[in-house]
């Protein structure tokens, strides 16, 4: 991969991210309501605990310089401000107690939907009408079909509260993570196997669309031609050159997906009290905690961003016709 | 391939205007009894127009099923009656008939999802056209404005707009009959979505560009705007039309979401917002299943029958249709 | 020549081979094509031979089944093609009836292609010396290591030059591709190379380099070769015998010596007729008049018959048989078929 | 690029054996020494550990757990020796006396120092016109009259106040560890980036948070009170009542606070669980825009959208058309109260039934209207004054699925007295922008708005609810934006007064209000909490007619004792599984299957419908792509 190559992307996330961070100024401060009269609905606050308040939130500044020079400086210290909702609480610590669960949760859905999505769509798209592409992408295409907390709800009434084989919500046990080793990580995968079920069908089903009809338009490529004609055992002619080939789009796709993902997580982690990015969001949401709001989209924006560059650099490698 | 060439439809990219108007009227109804044909032999199009037709028409008159939508004053039955033959899928916590709801949920999630995509469309379609024509720094700019939308987390995005939206137009508005809140829903799917239609149309705008009807009707003179009108938009028309059913199906589910996740209006109710006052009501660990399956049955029913249309479509109508989301 | 051209062979030949058996013998190959509306008969009773170290040339118009036959000897069809009929003995081995995964030994082990358009044919991710390499290592079980340095003495043999060894295909000349594609069809040594228009794409400077180079490799190696082709004037330099097919049919064959200098089947005099300069554009070929049946539904008789100028009563309802003549030329013609 | 298989292979066992890992063992083995934990659930997160940054019950719950008052609140809410053991009341003073020997919980003696410290911080900020944090605790002592706080020695220490009032005995003011928070001042104690030493004398202390997870606490050694059962204290929070339900039926929580109605219901007839109603000390209300009332203001461009809002008479007549027993049955599941008058019925000392109640005909508020001067037109609609027709726009915040059900009720009832009633709901940041005058600094002009339906709680004393209407409140915590100096008279009166004569003026108060309909209070919420008594015993509502738990104070948490041992007395008696050999919780659900009979008849229907309709549409699909993909079409 070329410098150039590499340079170019950098810059374009770079005024991605720049962009970004303007409009998550600009849009808090067009949001209705002032946070200091929610937070405050308080019998007896007089005028100027109100005015205390606005100052000490620094909401009584000007928009325009004051607000946006120090909501860029503290942004580039890494400084978000303290949460509205979780009083006494930095921005910052408020989010990273939930990344983990959330990166959990994504981040083993997206691997497992990828492994399992990308095969089954392969397997279907290279036996096109065989019993694993009728039934796989017919499945993916109803479980495509479906928001995820439409997959998560009969998990739980038939899993959790039905059968009761797993906890309905939550990451850990009531009572918290402090157990001895084994018995921790035992519970945390209970705790982990519905909803990450939940992301993995609703992820499974996109991929396995997406690389069928990806591995079909591989499939007729002249280059397949050629290495049946090797005499090459069916399945090194798929993982050598239509998977590699295939893979190219997805690589793009998958990273374009995050955003996607990561709605899509809002409502499993909702469903299953997950408490992650996305009950974070909706609890910041509802309490108006604004400071916290702008952390989420900035983080999840600039992840999206950095997963679209390293996608990008992913591509540069696998494609040997960018690297020029 | 060999379809094409016995339904006798031109050659991809021949000039539709060159004809007279009556000439292009009949080569249009040609064209479509083609299409029509072509289409009909797709057994998953079908069945997606199928499903499309049968909850269209609830859509369209789900008084007509039902009777009016069931409300907390109007509720006919008692907080979550399982099934029976008179509420045939029981009722809610609220005692409304869950089938009456369903089907009005119908007209409302549809409304809301066709909404969504005319905006998108008309965003995506005059955008991608106009830096698909204009090129240079109109096109650089406005592809990197897309650029944006499309790495932007739509979701965290529409879930920060709606409330600013509210207060634009505040909560009361109504425009044909649908209330600000869901117009806030309709205006957000649009805002972010609208990014993916306008770079497909640009792409096939730019090729149009450089073939020789449109090129001949630039050196006698016909203006960018007219250009655009008569000979770019009519060939991107397919195009569209592929485009527009995905987009529905994609705009049902963010309503879905965003109404499950409680920015519905519970005066309107959408499947989602049935779905929220289900999650809300708690019926899943009530076992009050029925609160639940049809609304979402609903959901993935219509999703699916988009998607399945839309990808025959896109086969059918896309000149070089590949793998997209 | 069999005996010796066998013995140059570097692997052994299959186990149920026929020593004695000629190369390649194709009898009354039927290869179909299902369709919607029914089947289409695109190879349709075609018999032919291939002796060791001779070059075949395949002609006719696009469409007529050359490359189908070819493709059906190791049965490289799409998934709606079935062979229907007829044998395709190498070393005496009909391939038929063998399952794919029988097949899979024959395939470039003893029949290699090379395709037209190398852009296409190669992978454009994996390494050119890699996707040479890769027959060797798997279908010959040799070391990565060792399959490596085949394919490079492969490039070496074709003219690539060895600071190109790590190329992609999209950083090679359509020259170079083309050469590439001839060294990887060489790579386990066949019996058989195909070239499928292995010059069409290219410019008529590199097209006559990439002919010599075959030409070459052919009489180094012993190679025997089936070339695909529209262009009469590369049978012409490179092959021994040329056959004529004619929507799926053959026409005539015969060594090209006779077959050029005297045509027998209509068909062959238009296409020569229609050749004034044996080194014209092919694009000539197709001003004959009409145009090629349905194979779906093919004519009764002859299939030339609605556009021969010579055409009989009996061509209509009649298939003609094929005639024999001395001089080695087969001719499927009823003007003919008195004679036999 | 290369995928060995071996790698595969790999992998695919670390997936299998992960997911044995998941199944396998639901029980997990408990060893005998682990802490006996109580876990209780709540849907509301936790907003703060800093005391004076607490604005939800939740955490009031937790604070009240680490932190004594200098006065708690006995099993009736009556005032009870917390940090204070006992008090003697003077005319202008209260002289408490500090439990001797009590220690913080990092050993630390516990002295009046500490009382003095913490109450002087209140009295600081009001000094300085500024409030501590939010401002909820220190204003309690404002309202108490409490001037000055001496404290001669190490067990005494003296209040000072202006009135009588019985206030002093309620104030929600932690007592806090001098020798830890001594060295901020107010102001830094208020900051939002202060982070709270968590030292106290409570029964329980912080030791874990996790936002938007649990609260843990562990007991406090030193703890001067009686020991509950429980050594750990968990505050699980819970983003639905549904997974919290379920949690509860499974064994997992041993109380849940705020279920629904319908989950209320079911789990009330499960054995070995106890269902209770707690009045909560609040009210949902419809509030009218009365904007001008009493001051005679009025907004250009902007105010209520008619005068007739303005007139009692009106307001009243309106009042007769909300069928209040409907509402309560409908939206609360009859759980609750129907309601009335400003002071809750939970404050039973206080609470009146108005004098003159309207009862619900829709004839009647019709006569009202006609009679007050609103005829109808010749559409059936319902004019003002000036001749308009009158069209209310009802405002609502998103935060309750209830405000919505019940406004779709005041809409078809107002309806058919030929007032048309538009709706909007709005976030709660927009709503209270949009409750605000103009010269308050509201944007809206008061225009948007002409009835709001919304809900307050307040605290044990009746005057933080009753302040809502008061003058001084139209810009901060008034929504009816209603002024009448009559009213704030009596205000001022009974907030010095104690007893019966303080009663006679609240009950005054109360029907004024009712009188004047400024408010239309639809019905006093409910708390419904469900615990589970198969683990501890002990339960007991605090007031009778609260609920054990997020009451006044935290005393029944001393209280529980360990059911397992001991047969449980009383109601709960037939209660426990009998599997439940270890009093510590198991996570397994085997345990206890709990699912009651109507869920469970539902839920195993659920499962056949699931899997039906997956069947239906995937085999639907798969026909379909069957009949796509017929060669052909596949490579030309």
């Amino acid at each position: 991969m070329s410098a150039r190559y590499l340079g170019q992307r950098l810059l374009q996330a770079i005024v991605t991210i720049a962009a970004i961070v303007l409009l998550n100024f600009l849009l808090f401060r067009l949001m209705p309501g002032s946070p200091e009269r929610i937070l405050l609905r308080n019998p007896n606050l007089s005028q100027q605990v109100v005015e205390a308040t606005r100052a000490r939130w620094g909401l009584d500044k000007p928009l325009i310089p004051d607000q946006l020079v120090s909501y860029i400086g503290s942004t580039l210290e890494g400084d978000l401000g303290y949460s509205f909702k979780f009083r006494g609480q930095p921005v910052t610590s408020v989010i990273a107690d939930r990344v983990g669960p959330t990166l959990l949760l994504v981040g083993l859905g997206e691997l497992i939907s990828v492994f399992v999505g990308i095969a089954i769509g392969a397997y279907a798209g290279w036996r096109r009408g065989g019993v694993v592409d009728r039934v796989g992408s017919g499945v993916s295409l109803v479980l495509y079909s479906m928001p995820y907390f439409v997959i998560g709800m009969p998990l739980i009434v038939i899993f959790a509260a039905g059968l009761g084989w797993f906890p309905t919500s939550g990451m850990t046990s009531v009572g918290g993570g402090d157990r001895p080793f084994p018995d921790n990580i035992i519970d945390l995968a209970r705790h982990l196997a519905l909803p990450l079920a939940t992301v993995s069908l609703g992820l499974i089903g996109q991929y396995s669309i997406l690389m069928r009809s990806a591995i079909i338009e591989t499939r007729s490529e002249d280059y397949i031609t050629t290495a049946r004609a090797k005499g090459l055992r069916d399945g090194r002619v798929l993982r050598a050159h239509a998977f590699p080939n295939a893979m190219l789009p997805m690589v793009t796709l998958i990273a374009i997906n995050l955003g996607y993902v990561i709605g899509g997580a809002i409502t499993a982690e909702i469903v299953f009290s997950w408490p992650g990015l996305g009950t974070l969001t909706v609890t910041a949401l509802q309490s108006r905690d604004y400071p916290v709001l702008q952390g989420i989209f900035l983080l999840v924006a600039v992840s999206v961003v950095l997963a679209n560059l390293a996608a990008d650099i992913i591509y540069g490698l696998l494609d040997p016709r960018v690297r020029r | 391939m060999s379809a094409a060439r016995a339904s006798g439809a031109p050659v991809s990219g021949a000039p539709v205007s060159g004809a007279g108007k009556a000439g292009r009227w009949r080569l249009r109804a040609a064209q479509l009894r083609a299409f029509a044909a072509r289409y009909a032999g797709r057994a998953d199009g079908m069945l997606g127009l199928v499903v499309l037709v049968f909850f269209g028409i609830l859509a369209l008159a789900p008084e007509l099923f039902v009777g009016p939508l069931e409300t907390a004053t109007r509720a006919s039955a008692h907080a979550f009656d399982a099934p029976s033959a008179q509420h045939l899928l029981g009722a809610d916590d609220l005692g409304r008939d869950i089938l009456n709801r369903t089907v009005h949920g119908a007209r409302i999630s549809m409304t809301i999802g066709l909404m969504a995509t005319v905006i998108t469309l008309v965003f995506g379609v005059v955008l991608g056209l106009v830096a698909g024509y204009s090129g240079g720094l109109v096109d650089n700019l406005l592809m990197r404005i897309a650029d944006f939308f499309l790495v932007l987390p739509t979701f965290v995005l529409a879930l920060i707009l709606a409330p600013v939206l509210i207060e634009v137009v505040g909560a009361d508005a109504e425009v044909m009959g649908i209330r600000a809140t869901l117009l806030v829903i309709i205006v957000v799917i649009g805002i972010t979505s609208w990014a993916a239609t306008a770079r497909i149309i640009r792409s096939q705008t730019l090729s149009l560009k450089e073939r020789m009807f449109v090129d001949r009707a630039r050196v006698v003179g016909v203006g960018p705007g007219r250009i655009i009108l008569r000979h770019i938009l009519p060939n991107v028309m397919n195009l569209i039309v592929a485009n527009a059913v995905l987009t529905f199906a994609s705009a049902v589910l963010t309503e879905t979401t965003l109404s499950f996740i409680g920015l519905g209006d519970p005066f309107q109710p959408s499947w989602g917002q049935i779905l929220n006052g289900a999650q809300d009501s708690g019926a899943a660990g009530l076992g009050a299943w029925w609160v639940i399956a049809p609304p979402a049955v609903s959901v993935v029913l219509v999703i699916l029958a988009f998607t399945l249309m839309g990808n025959a479509l896109d086969d059918l109508l896309n000149p070089k249709s590949r793998v997209r989301r | 020549m069999t005996a010796e051209i066998r013995g140059r062979r570097q692997w052994p030949l299959p186990k149920q081979a026929d020593p004695a058996a000629p190369l390649l013998r194709v009898n009354n190959l039927q290869t179909h094509f299902q369709l919607g509306r029914g089947w289409v008969k695109a190879v349709d009773g075609v018999s032919f031979g291939l002796d060791d170290g001779e070059a075949l040339g395949l002609v006719g118009e696009s469409g007529c089944g050359k490359t189908t036959t070819a493709l059906s000897l190791v049965r490289l069809l799409p998934s709606n093609g079935r062979i229907r009929g007829g044998s395709v003995e190498l070393f005496g081995i009909d391939l038929v009836p063998k399952t794919d995964r029988q097949l899979d030994r024959y395939r470039w082990r003893e029949i290699s292609i090379v395709f037209q358009g190398a852009m296409n044919a190669l992978n454009p991710v994996v390494q050119v010396r890699r996707q040479i390499a890769e027959p060797v290592q798997y279908r010959l079980n040799q070391s990565e290591s060792a399959s490596l340095k085949r394919a490079d003495e492969l490039l070496d043999m074709v003219g690539i030059p060895s600071r190109r060894l790590g190329a992609y295909p999209h950083e090679l000349s359509g020259g170079m591709r083309q050469r590439a594609m001839i060294a990887m069809a060489l790579a386990c040594d066949p019996a058989i190379v195909i070239g499928d228009e292995p010059t069409t794409a290219l410019d008529a400077m590199v097209q006559a380099q990439i002919l010599v180079l075959l030409e070459q490799l052919r009489r180094d190696l012993g190679l025997s070769l089936i070339l695909i082709t529209h262009d009469l004037s590369v049978v012409a330099e490179t092959c021994d015998r040329v056959l004529v097919m004619y929507a799926g049919r053959v026409a005539e064959e015969g060594p090209v010596s006779r077959v050029f200098t005297e045509p027998r089947h209509p068909y062959t005099r238009k296409l020569l007729g229609a050749f004034p300069n044996i080194r014209s554009d092919r694009r000539t070929l197709e001003t004959i008049p009409g145009e090629p049946p349905d194979l779906v539904n093919p004519p009764a008789g002859c299939r030339f018959a609605p556009r021969c100028a010579q055409a009989m009563p009996v061509c209509a309802g009649t298939l003609p048989p094929e005639v024999s003549f001395d001089d080695g030329v087969r001719v499927a013609c009823h003007l003919f078929g008195t004679t036999a | 690029m290369r995928t060995s298989r071996r790698a595969t292979a790999a992998r695919l066992i670390t997936m299998l054996s992960l997911g044995a890992l998941v199944l396998g063992p639901a029980a997990l083995p408990v060893a005998a020494t682990d802490p006996v934990l109580l876990t209780v659930g709540t849907t509301q997160d936790f907003d703060s550990a800093n005391p004076y940054q607490s604005a939800l019950v939740s955490s009031y719950e937790a604070f009240q757990l680490t932190y004594d008052l200098l006065v708690g609140f006995g099993a009736d809410a009556e005032p009870a020796p917390a940090f204070a053991d006992s008090w003697v009341r003077s005319a202008d003073k209260v002289t408490f006396h500090i439990r001797s020997g009590m220690q913080w919980s990092n050993g630390a003696p516990a002295t009046s120092a500490d009382a003095c410290f913490s109450w002087q911080l209140a009295i600081d900020a009001h000094a300085a016109d500024d409030t501590i944090g939010l401002g909820y605790l220190d204003q309690n002592l404002t309202d108490a009259g409490v001037t000055k706080v001496e404290c001669p020695d190490a067990q005494t220490m003296i209040a000072y106040t202006t009135d009588q009032s019985d206030r002093i005995f309620q104030i929600y003011l932690p007592i806090l560890p001098k020798n830890i928070w001594g060295s901020y001042d107010y102001k830094t104690i208020a900051d939002q980036s202060f982070s709270a030493p968590l030292v106290g004398t409570g029964p329980y202390t912080l030791a874990e948070w996790k936002t938007g997870q649990y609260m843990r606490f562990v007991r406090n050694p030193h703890y001067w009170g009686p020991k509950g059962f429980e050594d750990e204290v968990v505050l699980q929070i819970f983003s639905s009542t549904d997974t919290m339900v379920q949690a509860l039926r499974s064994g997992d929580l041993d109380y849940a606070r705020g279920v629904n109605a319908a989950q209320f219901g079911s789990l009330k007839t499960q054995p070995g669980m106890v269902a209770v109603v707690g009045g909560s000390n609040g009210w949902t209300q419809l509030a009218f825009n009365t904007y001008g009332t009493g001051t005679g203001k009025t907004i250009k461009g902007g105010g209520p959208s008619t005068k007739a809002l303005l007139d009692p008479a009106f307001r009243d007549a309106l009042g007769y058309a909300i069928d209040k027993p409907l509402l309560l049955d409908r939206v609360l599941g009859g759980y609750g109260d129907i309601g009335t008058t400003i002071v809750p019925p939970i404050i039973g000392q206080y609470h009146v039934e108005p004098t003159t109640p309207r009862t619900f005909s829709i004839d009647l508020a019709k006569q009202k209207l006609d009679a007050a001067g609103y005829p109808l037109d010749a559409k059936g609609k319902r004019l003002d004054k000036e001749g308009k027709p009158i069209v209310l726009r009802l405002v609502m915040p998103d935060s309750d699925e209830n405000y919505a059900k019940a406004a779709e009720f005041v809409k078809d009832w107002y309806g058919q007295l030929g007032v048309d009633v538009q709706t909007g709901i709005y976030d709660s940041g927009t709503l209270t922008d949009m409750l605000l005058p103009p010269e308050a600094g509201g944007k809206g002009n008061l225009a948007k708005y002409d009835i709001e339906l919304w809900a307050w709680a307040g605290n044990p004393d009746p005057n933080t609810l009753m302040a809502i209407f008061r003058c001084d409140q139209i810009g901060n915590m008034s929504d009816s934006n209603y002024c009448n100096p009559a009213y704030d008279a009596m205000f001022d009166e009974e907030s010095k007064l104690s007893g019966d004569a303080r009663k006679a003026v609240v009950a005054k108060m109360q029907n004024l209000i009712y009188d004047e309909a400024v408010y239309d209070i639809l019905y006093y919420d409910a708390n419904l909490d469900v615990y589970r008594t198969d683990r501890f015993g002990g339960w007991s509502n605090m007031p009778a007619n609260g609920q054990p738990l997020f009451s006044y104070g935290t005393r029944n948490y001393t209280l529980l004792t360990d059911a397992t041992a001991v047969p449980t007395p009383g109601p709960t008696a037939t209660a426990g599984p009998s599997g439940a050999a270890t009093p510590v919780p198991s996570s397994a659900p085997s345990a206890s299957p709990a699912p009651g009979s109507s869920g469970d008849g539902g839920g195993s229907t659920g499962i056949i419908f699931v899997v039906v309709f997956a069947v239906v549409a995937v085999a639907g699909v798969a026909l379909v792509l069957r009949k796509r993909s017929t060669p052909g079409e596949d490579e030309e």
